[in-house]
């Protein structure tokens, strides 16, 4: 039951998580939120009985794609609106 | 109940107490720096505890049944224990590093001797 | 048990990640939309080959037998390789952008339209 | 011994080779430019060479089949697995040969090409990797018999025609172009993927011929249908996602131009293999057939009418790319709307399907040398703006007689090859539905009526003084020109040749669902 | 003995979700990194704890991963703040 | 960044380099494998990148070295599978399993704890997507710092 | 009206997701015979423990040569955006 | 050669805690052992020029190596948790002092003042923000300064601890 209640909450932190991704109009708030789904993603591969894919995610999603995001952030301008 | 299953359910509730602590001051405390403290401390050294938990628990079943499994489950428990104590604190310090240096300044400080350094 | 859940999570993700490619005019946020819909598709790929009460498909001591389905998992490896390729072929070309025009904002780097 | 070895494993060398080539090339590349060019040359040809013997023996002996993996090559289904193809297969039937043939014709005129054409530019032990890898991943998608695998090398080809669109990075636009043809292709892979997965979650297989055999045309295949014909389409630039086409042909260079045709052709091509081999039976052969004469309708109309304002050279011809995609949808959907009936079918329906077919073959010859043709114009004067171009007739003798020839066949004027296939589109549409046939001859016309005014601005008039220093182009050029004019007047001038040999068996091999079947899922 | 450990999963899942609303409120994108960070230190933490749930011994290396990785994309992030990248 | 990141980075980077070979390695038997494997050893590339400035990195990771790593690893992917056509059988046709040679061992059915010496030539692949999957990826972050416009442009 | 039309396509999507997500249960999968396979004769074939890596580098192994390559012409694609920045070459304009 | 073989032995005997439990030489399997060999020499030729790029081989020493543990289970446990107490109470009471101050450390060596740095951050209480990289002075964010320590310019390190010397400890181990 409580594995039951647990998995339910990681589903729902995946929805606010992406939601945030959509809301924040700082770009690198949402990159973090964007970190922050990749991990929890991770974590529900891990409860779905994939660790395989749970470990590529973990290196790539929560490693790189934040690392490479927050380059290209650096690179083009932090804020949504008003250009760089 | 023996004293290792007493003391890795001890580990586990430290840890757990830890961590809530830690994400109550994260929620809580007014500015970047308090924060801080609260979390990275508390929630390391609750994630700390109860890995230690586990390996404890490794280490119980593992002189209970000698299966070389509980080997392999305790050191590379003990080996996420020691990276995230170690990965933890340098990561706080480059957080609150780069947070000073973007201009997040610590509220009701009495003192602030990096400022008047200026580095 | 749990229903559906993980399919309505698939389908909510995937229209986050959809709205944010059509509704948002920055590209890196609309790189971000992409990850999403990229992760989406993938738990979707995961979800579909859990069984209840199954272990992961890798023998080791677990005595049981009732493994998940692997052939989901390998396709979801391929999709994640190829997800993070194209972020990455994505965001030089977005780096790429800016240096021409001074900004990442799609309404304003429309040069080519007639 | 050597040779029966080669022999029988003649599909996998047809990807490994490009690949292997192309894994090396940025190294071997580095060390001099003609190397360089040998090395791509060489690894061309002989690419070339594979994908034409592996036609002959597919058209002389029958659908091949390539397990990889297996301990003999045609071992589709292991002797445990109860029926089941597990492994990764190629199942190169007489289309996936005709496909092959096309992409290794206009890839090698296209490199000889490029060889001259782009000299001067840099970084190109990186640009003709991509190339080869663009071709590799062509080669691999019309000759793959698993839906997952379709989509690896999907997404293959997305990448390297990204990379290659937005070569010339010094024009804004051009990084512009492919970035817009990178998110639509991307978006196309997910959909694409997400229908993968719904095949999957079904029927437990990625083997089009096992999902053949077990598909039920349950709602949520309808929806796979969907996805997959809408990113299929948006691929390969048909009409409601076609906005990414223009820009693209327009800022890619030219051999890449001639090169991206073929690659969204071999996007049409995955759209009628899942269309008539994965679905096949089961379909609702009217509505679908429908859908595709709609796309295609639109995606003429559209596509010409767009075309005849332009102003520049590349994108005029990337719109009327658009167009004669359209009638290859419009020919290949009346053979569909006509498929349950085996009367209609005999009557005019295989007719309507070899002319769309026939068409997809004769579009890459006719616009590749088109785009050749235009890259060579460009490359000598600099622009590729009509208002600044005129009198060129006398300076490039050679590439207005190129230009004129694949003017010519695109507008359908007999004796070039656009008239053979628009000829067996017109005679068979109009027998299914004379409006239809009526709009495809208006746009055939208009599609005339565009290129003549192009050729008066292009070749006609006074010289103009900026062109005084203007020569005729290299002579590989010329040479990659003239072997796909060639190309374009033997098969206008003896189309009953290329129909019998090449389009029929394919067309055959299109349609019939439960031969393919037999022959993956049987040959255990 | 394992229902113990269970309620503690539960409870660093509810853990997690509540550093999410210090994500939603922070004030400065550095109050944004000490959440996400705080969640990376839970999730191994719960990694960890569910690697012995399910009695799996080889899943404790997806958490000695997630803790050696999310480290460099934290100093990333911190790089970027400090203004040095 | 500051000192204390400096040497932590630089104490960190073999034994991450160390971990990710053996997920690498260990790819057949516990969950990981050459992709996984090389992402991390990639990321260990990332935190050096990370750690100093651009123009320090030139002279630890060379791109022309790491683009040598990619294409050999490549190569020897598609040269290993490209084995099993000269020994009669079809391309991937994992010739080395239950053969008794390097990595050729048998394993038992059912649950075991696994054996570093079987897996025919997955091992052999692991390393090679490994390597190529480490290059790749350390180029491509190299490759985006340099987009990054200097200071008062 | 771009904005009308993307909520539009959005809605479709919407709609035929959540009929796929009906479509299926979550925790038993329809059919699993193919799978069933590789769980049975993946170890013993193969001699590996872990049958996703047997599948990826195996059974699918093309696949995973496919990916590997879709990785390299990324790679690829990057160094030829970025390589006027790197080395400051500049072509001739055609 | 000395870094390189100080970076083998390193990564040597982390390859062999990875793969503790695979066999039966020791608790170790003949293959794990070769392989572990051959990664250890490929990844120390790749790494060699990190770990001791101070060129300072004092470390080497078992004997300050094996202190480590020694320090972080003894003085510095003690100081966690006597820290932990003492903020606690200061959380529930809010009667808190916050500032950054500056502490000379003294330390030389690289190892010295990231051990230092380290026990600072992870001891409840204080937070290393920032470092002079020319004299290794620590600029720290107490939770609680002292009274008066706000007018000093510079604080000794070892008044931060109160029951253990840790600077002394790390001294002993890294000086």
């Amino acid at each position: 039951m409580i594995e039951l209640i647990g998995h339910v909450l990681v589903l729902i932190g995946l929805v606010v998580s992406a939601v945030l991704v959509f809301w924040f109009k700082d770009l690198l708030a949402a990159a973090l939120a964007a970190g922050l789904f990749s991990f929890l993603i991770s974590l529900e591969f891990y409860i779905l009985q994939a660790p395989d894919v749970a470990i590529s995610q973990a290196a790539i999603g929560a490693g790189l794609t934040t690392a490479i995001f927050i380059i290209g952030i650096r690179a083009t301008g932090r804020y949504e609106e008003g250009g760089s | 109940m023996t004293i290792i299953e007493a003391l890795t359910l001890f580990f586990l509730a430290i840890g757990i107490i830890f961590n809530t602590l830690g994400v109550i001051g994260l929620l809580r405390f007014p500015d970047l720096y308090t924060r801080m403290h609260a979390t990275t401390k508390a929630t390391t050294f609750g994630s700390v505890f109860t890995t230690l938990a586990v390996v404890l628990y490794s280490i119980g079943m593992f002189a209970g049944t000698s299966d070389s499994q509980f080997i392999v489950l305790g050191i590379h428990a003990a080996i996420v224990a020691l990276a995230l104590a170690f990965t933890n604190a340098v990561s706080s310090h480059a957080i609150a590093r780069a947070a000073h240096r973007s201009g997040v300044k610590p509220e009701q400080a009495v003192v602030d001797r990096l400022e008047e350094a200026g580095l | 048990m749990l229903w559906n859940l993980p399919y309505i999570v698939v389908v909510l993700l995937a229209i986050i990640g959809l709205a944010t490619i059509l509704l948002k005019r920055n590209l890196i946020k609309i790189f971000l939309g992409v990850s999403i819909l990229t992760s989406a598709v993938n738990l979707f790929i995961i979800v579909l080959g859990y069984r209840e009460n199954s272990i992961a498909p890798i023998y080791t001591y677990a005595p049981s037998l009732n493994m998940a389905l692997p052939t989901p998992q390998a396709l979801c490896l391929t999709s994640i390789v190829i997800g993070v390729a194209t972020s990455a072929l994505m965001l030089s070309f977005a780096v790429i952008i800016h240096r021409y025009y001074g900004t990442v904002n799609v309404d304003e780097i429309r040069e080519l339209k007639e | 011994m050597i040779a029966d070895v080669i022999v029988s494993n003649l599909p996998a060398f047809l990807v490994a080779v490009p690949l292997l080539a192309a894994f090396l090339c940025p190294l071997v590349g580095r060390i001099s430019p003609n190397i360089r060019a040998a090395w791509v040359f060489a690894a061309m040809a002989l690419t070339a060479a594979i994908a034409y013997c592996l036609a002959y023996l597919v058209y002389t002996g029958g659908t091949v089949i390539y397990v990889f993996g297996a301990t003999a090559a045609d071992l589709s289904i292991p002797l445990d697995s109860g029926g089941i193809p597990i492994r990764i297969m190629f199942t190169v039937d007489p289309m996936s040969a005709l496909m092959e043939i096309i992409a290794v014709t206009v890839g090698l005129g296209v490199i000889i090409y490029s060889l001259s054409s782009d000299e001067r530019r840099s970084g190109l032990e990186n640009y003709y990797t991509i190339f080869l890898l663009l071709i590799s991943a062509v080669l691999g998608m019309v000759s793959t018999g698993d839906i997952f695998n379709f989509f690896v090398f999907l997404e293959i080809s997305s990448l390297a025609t990204a990379g290659l669109v937005a070569y010339r990075v010094e024009k804004g636009l051009a990084v512009e172009a492919g970035l817009k043809y990178l998110m639509v292709s991307t978006i196309a892979g997910i959909f694409f993927l997400f229908a993968i997965g719904i095949l999957y979650g079904q029927y437990n297989a990625l083997n089009m011929a096992i999902i053949a055999e077990r598909i039920q045309w349950t709602p949520l295949d309808k929806i796979a249908l969907v996805l997959i014909v809408a990113s299929l389409a948006a691929k390969c630039g048909s009409v409601p996602m076609h906005f990414w086409t223009p820009d693209a042909y327009m800022m890619a260079p030219a051999a890449v131009t001639a090169m991206l045709v073929v690659a969204s052709q071999a996007s049409l091509y995955g759209l009628f293999r899942f269309v008539f081999t994965v679905y096949g039976v089961s379909l609702n052969y009217v509505t679908m057939g429908w859908v595709v004469i709609i796309l295609g309708i639109l995606s003429m109309v559209v596509g010409v009418t767009m075309a005849i304002p332009q102003k520049d050279i590349k994108r005029l011809m990337a719109y009327h790319a658009v167009s004669q995609t359209g009638y290859m949808l419009l020919g290949v959907g009346v053979g569909l709307a006509v498929l349950g009936d085996q009367f209609l079918l005999n009557s005019y329906g295989y007719t309507a399907m070899e002319g769309g077919i026939f068409h997809i073959m004769n579009h890459a010859l006719y616009k590749g040398l088109l785009f050749l043709t235009a890259g060579a114009i460009i490359y000598r004067i600099g622009t590729g703006d009509l208002n600044r171009m005129g009198g060129l007739g006398h300076k490039m003798k050679f590439t207005m007689v190129f230009f004129i020839i694949g003017a010519l066949a695109i507008a359908g004027i007999p004796p070039f090859n656009g008239f053979a296939s628009k000829f067996l589109i017109y005679e068979s549409v109009y027998q299914f539905n004379p409006i239809l046939a009526v709009i495809a001859m208006v746009v055939s016309i208009l599609t005339l009526a565009s290129f003549v005014k192009v050729f008066h601005a292009v070749f006609m008039g006074p010289p103009r003084e900026e062109h005084a220093q203007v020569r005729e182009v290299p002579l590989p050029m010329l040479g990659a020109m003239a072997f796909l004019a060639i190309l374009v007047i033997v098969s206008g001038l003896f189309p009953g040749i290329f129909v019998t040999n090449l389009i029929e068996p394919a067309v055959h091999a299109l349609t019939d669902q439960a031969g393919y079947m037999t022959i993956v899922l049987g040959g255990g | 003995m394992i229902d113990s450990w269970t309620i503690a999963v539960g409870a660093l899942v509810v853990l997690i979700l509540l550093c999410i609303i210090r994500l939603v409120l922070g004030p400065t994108a550095a109050d944004r990194t000490v959440a996400v960070d705080t969640v990376n230190t839970l999730t191994i933490a719960a990694m960890v704890i569910l690697g012995l749930i399910y009695q799996e011994v080889i899943f404790i290396d997806v958490a000695l991963v997630y803790a050696l990785l999310s480290f460099v994309s934290t100093l990333y992030i911190a790089k970027y703040l400090g203004g040095e990248l | 960044m500051s000192k204390i990141v400096r040497f932590c980075a630089d104490m960190l980077y073999p034994a991450i380099v160390i971990f990710g070979l053996y997920v690498i390695m260990h790819g057949h038997i516990t969950p990981g494998g050459g992709f996984q494997g090389g992402a991390v050893v990639a990321t260990a590339a990332a935190l050096i990148i990370v750690a100093y400035s651009y123009e320090e990195i030139q002279g630890m990771l060379s791109k022309f070295l790491l683009q040598i790593q990619e294409s050999a690893g490549l190569v020897m992917f598609a040269g290993v599978a490209l084995i099993a056509i000269g020994l009669g059988t079809t391309f991937f046709y994992n010739y080395l399993a239950n053969s008794g040679l390097l990595f050729g061992m048998s394993v038992p059915f059912g649950p075991n704890p696994g054996e570093l010496n079987t897996g025919g030539f997955l091992p052999l692949m692991n390393i090679a997507v490994g390597i190529e999957v480490w290059g790749g990826l350390a180029i491509v972050i190299l490759y985006l710092l340099s987009g990054i416009p200097k200071e008062g442009t | 009206m771009r904005r009308e039309l993307s909520v539009l396509i959005m809605i479709i999507l919407a709609i035929f997701l959540f009929i796929m997500a009906a479509g299926f249960t979550f925790g038993s999968p329809l059919e699993t015979d193919m799978d069933d396979y590789f769980i049975m004769n993946g170890q013993e074939q193969i001699a590996t423990n872990n049958i996703v890596t047997t599948i990826v580098f195996d059974y699918r192994g093309f696949d995973t040569l496919g990916e590997s390559t879709v990785l390299f012409t990324a790679v690829i694609g990057v160094a030829l955006m970025f390589r006027m920045i790197v080395r400051g070459d500049s072509d001739e304009n055609e | 050669m000395i870094s390189f073989l100080l970076t083998f032995i390193l990564v040597f005997v982390l390859y062999l805690i990875l793969t503790a439990g695979s066999g039966t030489i020791g608790v170790w399997s003949s293959s794990e052992i070769i392989a572990g060999f051959i990664l250890a020499l490929a990844a120390a030729a790749i790494t060699k020029n990190f770990l001791c790029r101070a060129n300072n081989y004092r470390m080497a020493n078992p004997a300050r190596f094996l202190l480590i543990p020694v320090y972080v289970i003894g003085p510095f446990f003690i100081e966690v948790i006597k820290a932990n107490l003492d903020v606690a109470y200061r959380v529930l009471t809010m009667n808190i002092r916050p500032g950054i101050i500056r502490i000379s450390s003294g330390l030389k060596s690289d190892l010295g003042i990231f051990m230092l740095a380290n026990s600072i951050t992870l001891t409840p209480g204080t937070i290393t923000v920032d470092i002079d990289e020319k004299t290794h002075d620590l600029y720290i964010h107490n939770i609680n300064v002292g009274e008066g320590d706000e007018l000093r310019p510079v604080i000794e390190d070892r008044e931060l601890f109160a029951l253990a010397n840790l600077p002394a400890w790390i001294r002993r181990i890294a000086e």
